[in-house]
């Protein structure tokens, strides 16, 4: 079907795509999978976030952390080593070379 | 509330050892967080000193001479002596080296370790008093803090655990020599684990279950090829009946049932509707019956933190209570009560406090049986998958059918997997028969992952292995299956 | 070529009925084809009759007795007496109710059997000869073949399988006593399983072998754990010896060694340069230097179809041979001789035939030696991972620190994972220690669908388990490892 809403709003997605749809601030129910059978990839998941930046310029504020000032010490600053958007066409390149089912499987 | 003359500060405090806060502590001091510890019995909590561990020790070590003792078929013919007491060391020597390398794994992890039992004094401080006399207590404030004081058994009326004869789980995991005759209450997972070590080890079994049915999580199918193992091993059972009480004999004791009122009103079956109190006369009694969280040393209002009618402390997708920065994980946090979910809200929750994008998020949430043979389920049951909104798929594979299971000599049970027929994506599955618990691994990755049913039936799975299976199931249900019939 | 009198016509013929042939076969019925399969001897082909099936069910069988028999240290003390042609009978009895399932499975999928010994006659026919005497023979013409005609075992000069003492891999699996002492020609796969049967048994063992070491196909961190555990059994090695020819003693046979040039001008170690001939006493010698495939009955020649230096049919990623609408699968096509890649040849082929998109294109190829403890490898190797122009990330988790792995008293060895450290992908691992051949299952999984090391290691995988050891080998190389310390 390719839609990526379901009926429960289960949601099919790798945990690396859905921490990465938490990062950046994407509500991953709503994101449209483009994977075999409709699987949510990082690459939506990215492509989403860019979408809602040209809507909404203040996404940064979303990311729901209460990075509290309460945790205190050097830690307290988010991890998001991962530069979004750096290196998404690599990603996505080895992905698609890994994601067989894209290319072969879609039998009908 | 008495302030004592040392005061600690830490970031972090991480109340009770066990899983869920060895874990999230770990977790803590790998992401560099100021973390600190308090347990006030032993590290590990009851997953390795009187759960998880100890029994799963028990039922391979039985296992081995069992298997030894039956397999004529096979051209062997032994006789095993088993030494209970011999058996509980080895045990005890596998919890200790598991404990001793959580203490060692937490230090190396920068974690500070603190024995005492911690009690709120309000939202930011806890007293933690020390064991022993005169070992006096000291006062620990945090930023944030993260109970995980997990679960003990739930005694009933009638049956003391202070009483000889009467045994927790956990002094059914010490005995030192096997009981002729033990009666045990309750045909939950612990219960029929247990059920089964003691039955091999050659003590006759008697099962009181207030329901009508063994291990009532789990549908009938799951639980068939454990029902008919246990009636091999000569486990009797009673449905439907509440022990009430026990009286000594002497030599012995009498435990009392009676009809249990919400199976007779359910309309349960004949069996489980005799009219009549029942009277079993054995050596020992065990009593199983579920276990309830652990808040009673804490004084949750003194931080203002609540629990549910049950005394669980409820909390959200990042592991909150209802006071923002205290966090709760594991089995005082509610169900499942099981160590990997704990140790899962623990790694999460402390990424969470470490202010990482992390959230209690899985789609596949395991459980196991380890009764003969195991039981194991992960993600949504057929029924779920209804109710959600799917059109449920599903591919079955009997062991029967797998040549690995049949060169073990354990082929009853069978893998079965449910997905969503449009899509194809892998929603739930259950497994009954051999290695069930190590089987469940590629499954519970396929769900997590959205990994559909073609996905896994055109993944190819080393010969001769039960983990075929998985392959086959998916293959079933596509109607693909070589090894088995398809629909 | 003489054309009989019956000619018979069929789509889809396939040529021996091993794993690849049965697969191909019923997997053709499935997709609605006309099909038939012939099998000039017994259906299931060497793995279920000689080879994995077999094997597997005498090494677990003899397991079950050397477990109770080392079990002391549990609490157990067994004595176990084994009976060899009664765990033969029941090996048999395993055996004959797997074949009779392919025979069946290929009947319920609609698959004409054939009985006989298939050989071309031309491009589109063969002749079948029938087994016994006056059974006669017949053409049977085809659209399509599919040739599955497996290996066998390779003889080396100086001895003759059709010898007594001399045993081919197939013998081994059939003896009816116990023989005092075995001379292993071979430390591959094949005869290092074979050598922890006879050794569990209580035959003297010693293995000889002409390269430098054990199971050369794999690295040495994953045979050590292997060769300590055959060292405490008693298994003696020769290693850069060639065995030349066996000598009559009356009550036994000699077996002359002579050192392995190869290995000597290779730089072989100093043992494996020892300069003498080497004689060794024994009541058996089993020669399992490795498997050649099986074409000689075929004539190949008269379709024109091709075979490489080695006698394997080459192929292309749809199993077709230089003739276009023949295939190959199986050990006929080549390395790896295994019964899963065989399967998965075969059916891919049937769909190809059936004019589906499929093709051979696995990500993740798995092996399994059934040694004690069994070695499992999927994917790409480090060294692999690095000439596809990766930056190799590793992660490792030792069964040391395996709670449940410890509850079973087997605890050495390990699981490890090689990702791709910039995207993470997981492309390859590798597994020594119990149960490492269905932890596989998850590991083959997670490399053929792309999974990242994020993936496995936030997958929840149930507490006490093996399988938790994949999920922290993972989170190891993330430097997440809760269980073990990280780099
Ligand atoms: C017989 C048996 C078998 C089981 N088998 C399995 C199994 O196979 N698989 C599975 O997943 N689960 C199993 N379980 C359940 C599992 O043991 C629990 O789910 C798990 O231990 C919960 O972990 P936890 O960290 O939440 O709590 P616990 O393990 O209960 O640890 C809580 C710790 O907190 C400490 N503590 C409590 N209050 C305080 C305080 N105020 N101050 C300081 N310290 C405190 C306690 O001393 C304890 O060490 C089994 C349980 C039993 C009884
Ligand atoms: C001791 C041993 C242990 C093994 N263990 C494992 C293991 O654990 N896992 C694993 O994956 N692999 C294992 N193998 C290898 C495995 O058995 C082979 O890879 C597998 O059997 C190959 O399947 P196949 O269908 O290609 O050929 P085969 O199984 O060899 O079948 C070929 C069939 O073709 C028939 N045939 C040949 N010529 C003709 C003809 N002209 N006409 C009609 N019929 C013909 C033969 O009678 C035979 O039945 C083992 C092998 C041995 C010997």
């Amino acid at each position: 079907s390719g839609d990526a809403e379901t009926p429960s709003g289960h949601v099919f997605a790798p945990p690396s795509v859905r921490r990465l749809a938490r990062e950046l601030g994407v509500a991953i129910e709503t994101v449209e999978g483009t994977g075999p059978s409709g699987r949510i990839t990082d690459g939506d998941v990215r492509a989403a976030a860019q979408s809602d930046a040209q809507r909404e310029p203040d996404v940064e504020s979303e990311t729901d952390e209460p990075t509290d000032s309460a945790t205190a010490g050097a830690d307290a600053e988010p991890e998001t080593d991962d530069d979004p958007g750096g290196d998404d066409a690599a990603t996505a390149a080895t992905q698609a070379a890994y994601a067989r089912g894209a290319a072969t499987a879609q039998v009908e | 509330m008495v302030v004592g003359d040392v005061t600690t500060g830490t970031d972090v405090l991480v109340i009770g050892g066990g899983p869920a806060g060895y874990s999230a502590a770990i977790r803590a001091g790998q992401l560099g967080l100021d973390v600190t510890l308090v347990e006030k019995d032993a590290y590990g909590g009851t997953c390795l000193n009187h759960g998880c561990i100890p029994s799963k020790a028990l039922i391979t070590a039985t296992d081995v001479a069992h298997e030894a003792r039956h397999a004529e078929e096979m051209g062997i013919h032994a006789d095993p002596a088993v030494d209970l007491a011999g058996m509980v060391d080895w045990k005890d020597g596998v919890v200790d080296q598991l404990t001793s390398g959580v203490e060692k794994l937490c230090k190396a992890n920068g974690v500070a370790l603190m024995e005492g039992t911690a009690t709120f004094a309000d939202e930011n401080s806890v007293r933690v008093s020390h064991g022993g006399e005169g070992q006096g207590s000291e006062s620990v404030e945090f930023e944030r803090a993260i109970v995980a004081t997990g679960s003990r058994p739930i005694q009933i009326p009638g049956f003391d655990f202070a009483d000889d004869p009467v045994l927790s789980s956990k002094d059914a995991l010490s005995l030192e020599s096997v009981p002729e005759s033990l009666v045990i209450v309750g045909a939950g997972y612990i219960g029929m684990e247990l059920a089964g070590v003691y039955a091999k080890l050659g003590t006759d079994v008697t099962v009181v279950e207030m329901l009508d049915e063994m291990l009532p999580a789990y549908p009938d199918d799951l639980t068939r090829p454990v029902e008919k193992r246990a009636q091999e091993l000569g486990i009797d059972f009673h449905f439907g009946y509440s022990a009430s009480e026990w009286q000594d004999l002497g030599d012995g004791i009498r435990v009392v049932a009676e009809p249990a009122e919400a199976a007779a009103t359910d309309g349960g079956t004949a069996e489980a509707v005799e009219a009549d109190t029942i009277e079993l006369d054995t050596e020992k009694v065990l009593v199983a019956v579920g276990r309830q969280p652990v808040t009673d040393t804490l004084d949750l209002d003194a931080a203002g933190v609540e629990t549910d009618d049950r005394g669980f402390v409820p909390t959200d997708d990042r592991g909150r209570t209802n006071v923002d920065h205290i966090h709760a994980i594991g089995d005082v946090a509610g169900e499942p009560m099981l160590a990997h979910t704990g140790m899962y809200e623990g790694e999460t929750v402390a990424e969470v406090v470490a202010g990482e994008p992390a959230a209690i998020d899985y789609q596949a949430m395991p459980a196991v049986v380890f009764t003969d043979p195991e039981i194991a389920t992960v993600g949504m049951t057929e029924d779920e998958v209804e109710d959600a909104g799917f059109e449920p798929l599903v591919g079955k594979f009997p062991f029967q059918a797998s040549g690995r299971a049949l060169t073990t000599g354990h082929a009853d049970g069978f893998v079965k997997v449910v997905a969503d027929e449009e899509s194809g994506f892998l929603l739930g599955a259950s497994v009954v028969g051999p290695e069930a618990s190590e089987l469940l691994g590629e499954l519970g990755l396929a769900v997590e992952l959205g990994a559909t049913l073609e996905d896994v039936s055109s993944t190819i799975h080393a010969h001769p292995t039960l983990s075929e299976s998985v392959m086959e199931a998916a293959a079933n249900a596509l109607d693909q299956a070589i090894h088995t019939l398809n629909r």
